[in-house]
């Protein structure tokens, strides 16, 4: 049990190092903000999903069997 | 009258033993539970409907070759079907607050430690003549602690396959009881000052880290514990999908109709294993117990772990985010958040709490990884 | 001069055989009918594409390895294929109408004497030698009066594979045919105020009803008659999953992308066994023969029930909708819609037809669990 | 025959018992409607005005290969 | 201390070849160019993630009962995919710029001179010693200059099993650098004022015709080329089932959820026969090179095809939509396009250009039959 | 080679020819313009399904794991 237990955090803290240095070089060479957080708005993305909702559903028909 | 006979005795009435009557009672259990209760109903309901099926006397739908054995067969012994539900699970899954903290990776590990002690229990309580467990079978039970659906149907599917049905049910109903189970270990283990701790907001994650991110897991992995990479390898891949942002038709459909297909035949084929003579046994009582006590363990353990590294850090961690590490994705995110809200109505944990959640997603199938190398 | 002797030995027009020009020349009709005629197009297109594609000579598609003979093997042989469809069927049902009159479910049980009364018909015509029909190829004919293509398919794959070809083309195909076949059956057994006849509105059914009727419907079938379980079963699952408001997003896609996929595949299989040796045999012309000779009669079943019932019964019954019984959902319900309207421009029974036209698939998966438990 | 159209009649029977019992019950233990008819929010409206509107300039994707 | 040495001696780190270490750095490799130079994405993700999985050592996923190797079996030793794939290309294709202007069928034939030249040349440089590639081998690399990655696997998966990754990841990397690759030898081969030629305008296309299209093209394959009817039958099939208008819910179905299931799938499946030792060998840049010089040669004949049929036609044809008879639909398409607006900017190009585009997939297929029918 | 490339050619030379015949005989026999645009607006289906498509995903709900 010991050395399962001690795999899981030997394994985690490998990757918590790995994580934070991949992080801290991305942060690095990369520092420059998403244009993600634009400001789409959540009307614009609930409008997106509608407009592809519909279309899916438009081209529903019933199935009879 | 030969015919009336004939029909009666191909009737089910005629044929149903006690067990396979207490069976479909246990189905009609457990979709109560989903639908009423609402625990867990998408695995609840497939896999209770396809408990009643099974119980059917005198019809082979889960035996022989029955659409359910095949399925079961094609899906569950090859291990395709939980492995598909983890990749769809990876690009549902956001991992931004976990590359926010990722000290949160800790809490992951922590609450695995009820797989591990489980697993010693149930060979303890074998030697002590009270269950009469294998070693495979008792690292299959000590997976329920990890609060992880996929992975402990995997696992059970690998290790012991005659115990899958009840370990699936006890793995997924806890998962539902996390509501329940939790905050009284929560409580008992934190002050009530500890518990009004409040965290200081979590950093932007960009997205080439997020996209770096599941490729570093499937490296490390890799290198390090090559029996846990089916799991975590399509869960990497699954995620990647999700954040690389040039497949999103393909994220898409992973994330809606593949992963629905497969777990509803998924959830059948469970259901499938829930015989009266596979289920109606003492062993099973066992495993409801040990994966209780597992899962109460790992909570508590998780609870622990963010107690110290709370004494440890500088900047503050509350102890509740502690419990979410044993994953049950996004429910124990939820319990912390709103455990923290009793004691301080201003402290919004469940971003906080969203890192060591799925940081227990990747501890569990660690874990499951390590059980699957040193029993197989 | 070898190289195009060679490509000419290899083509299609060396190798063609009358039988298989006949065979595309009926795989391009089916396509006439579905795409221009509208005749259940679902399965008319890709069956059609699968006969024409399982009549090129020279190459391996739907024999062999080809695809198409492996999706059989896969789909069809297993019952894996129709008894999906029938999830889906479930999914997409509702039994509203049912439960709230279910005295129509007579009706549905009225309109299967055309199944039994042709599986008659064949063993009388196959005793008098017109015929050459097993019990099992009879009884697996006498379900095309069913007006149901996955059950239809499901009980001739079990029963009588060489003939499941021409017995889903006569099931679909007739299905298709309902406002035709139906309206002159309809007229000839009532007469014109019969037609005219208003019935009173339906009540509203709860959401508990639905829900637990799917459970009561499988609990019997479980008890009662446990060869219809596989069809009736995943029927009531996806009806279920559909009312229980818990996992609509496995009932979407069982809905969707899991009926839509089954469909393409089961029909292009089905397709395969329209081989020219398979279809162009005298038993054939018996099967459409019979199939619309089990269909007329189940109509006139239907139609005569519910003039009894309306005799009997304290609220007015108009036996028009004793003819949607049949199922061929929802076809057959609008079609006894528009007869009515024709009678009373103020009368509309579609609600109403509703009821016996579910209660119709109900009716002839037992029919169909009653042939196979007395065939096999 | 009649054997077969016998058991399809008892057991339509036996479900047209069942299922009037269990609609009984379940009328007499939980009366109240469902309050599924509420109407229909501004907001909805608004999204489906909005989802037209994107319907129209919406464009597809080719699958390349 | 035993069990830290187990632990060692299982990690992938302990057991790793350079040879793998190699390949995962392909992998990665492939998922840096779909992701920053968004390279074909949709198989290069997935072609370069199973790649990745299939090379941890010490694990089977890629071999024996793991996932990836059932699903190369299931999936591309049967054909299924790759037939499944061109389904759904055939769904998502407008054949109306093809109907429009037939004659482009003649630029889609032109284009696969590189098929053929290929094929010499490889069954050339291994009679020179260079290379050593059997017939069946040297058909399926040239398939390469088809541009089309369903067929290419197809191909491929049936004559040259061993050569499979390294054709596929070959065929999508070249498809994806169309737009280095094919401007150079386009303006090599056009003047100026041949690229400055403008078109008239396109007709309208009934969908009667639309519908007629893709049976006349199935009846032509049957009667002439079987062996290149499970291509294009399939392909025929999905074209069919968009054009219609009867079965739209199949059609959704088949170019969303269907064709994004089986990429991901098929992509994977291909990544997993990206092993050291089948990759790592000298074939495979022979794969590379050979591949190159088809795609190279095709767009040239297709451009010269295009040259001569402008001096032969009553109406203008741009020589530059001849490159696009190549398929990689839409890229070279677009491509095409791009370059004419260079020359003139008032010169669409586009609609022109799909017509020989379609045309291109078409030839291809026939192309892969022609191999098909002469090497096994 | 030779042969290769011949039998593609007189493929596509055929298609061809079959697909400007059957062309031709489409434009022949069928010269009216499709009547699609018949019956109900297409404002109405939109609305209509752009309804049904809020109210499916207003139920829709995550998938745990
Ligand atoms: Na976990
Ligand atoms: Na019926
Ligand atoms: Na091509």
């Amino acid at each position: 049990m010991l050395a399962g237990m001690g795999t899981v955090f030997v394994f985690l803290t490998l990757l918590v190092f790995a994580t934070s240095g991949m992080s801290a070089l991305v942060r690095r060479f990369e520092p420059v903000a998403d244009p993600e957080s634009a400001g789409v708005s959540e009307e614009e993305v609930a409008a997106i999903t509608a407009a592809i909702a519909l279309h899916r559903t438009r081209h529903r028909k019933k199935h009879s069997g | 009258m030969e015919l009336i006979r004939e029909i009666w005795q191909g009737s089910g009435l005629y044929q149903l033993t006690p067990g396979q009557a207490v069976m479909i009672g246990v189905g009609l259990l457990l979709l109560y539970l989903a639908i009423v209760k609402k625990f867990e109903p998408l695995l609840l309901v497939t896999i209770g409907f396809g408990g009643i099926l099974s119980n059917i006397p005198g019809v082979e739908i889960a035996t022989g070759d029955g659409l359910l054995h095949l399925v079961y067969m094609v899906g569950i012994e090859t291990g395709a079907f939980p492995l598909i539900i983890f990749m769809g699970v990876g690009a549902m899954t956001d991992f931004g607050p976990l590359l926010a903290n990722p000290k949160t990776l800790f809490l992951g590990a922590a609450a695995q430690f009820g797989i591990f002690a489980t697993l010693l229990g149930a060979l303890g309580l074998t030697a002590a003549g009270v269950f009469d467990f294998s070693v495979r079978e008792a690292a299959a039970i000590g997976i329920i602690g990890g609060a992880d659906g996929p992975t402990a149907i995997y696992v059970a599917g690998l290790l012991a396959p005659d115990l899958l049905g009840a370990i699936a049910v006890a793995a997924y109903s806890y998962m539902a009881l996390v509501p329940l189970i939790q905050p009284p270990i929560m409580k008992l283990l934190t002050t009530e000052s500890e518990r009004r701790i409040e965290m200081i907001q979590l950093r932007e994650v960009s997205r080439t880290e997020r996209i770096l991110f599941p490729l570093l897991l499937l490296l490390l992995v890799a290198l390090l514990l090559p029996s846990a990479a089916p799991l975590l390898g399509m869960f990497c891949f699954g995620n990647l999908m999700k954040e690389c942002g040039v497949v999103d038709r393909l994220s898409d459909t992973t994330q809606n109709a593949l992963i629905n297909v497969v777990t509803i035949f998924l959830g059948l084929a469970v259901g499938s294993k829930l015989s009266a003579e596979q289920f109606l046994q003492s062993s099973t009582l066992g495993i409801l117990l040990l994966g209780m006590v597992a899962f109460a363990i790992g909570t508590a353990s998780g609870v622990l772990m963010a107690k110290l590294m709370n004494r440890l850090s500088a900047t503050p961690i509350n102890p509740l985010i502690g419990a979410a590490g044993v994953s049950a994705v996004p429910m124990a995110a939820r319990v912390a958040n709103r455990v923290g809200l009793e004691a301080n109505p201003h402290n919004y944990l469940l971003m906080h709490a969203m890192g060591p959640n799925v940081a227990g997603v990747i501890g569990s199938a660690v874990a499951a990884g390590i059980m699957i190398m040193f029993t197989s």
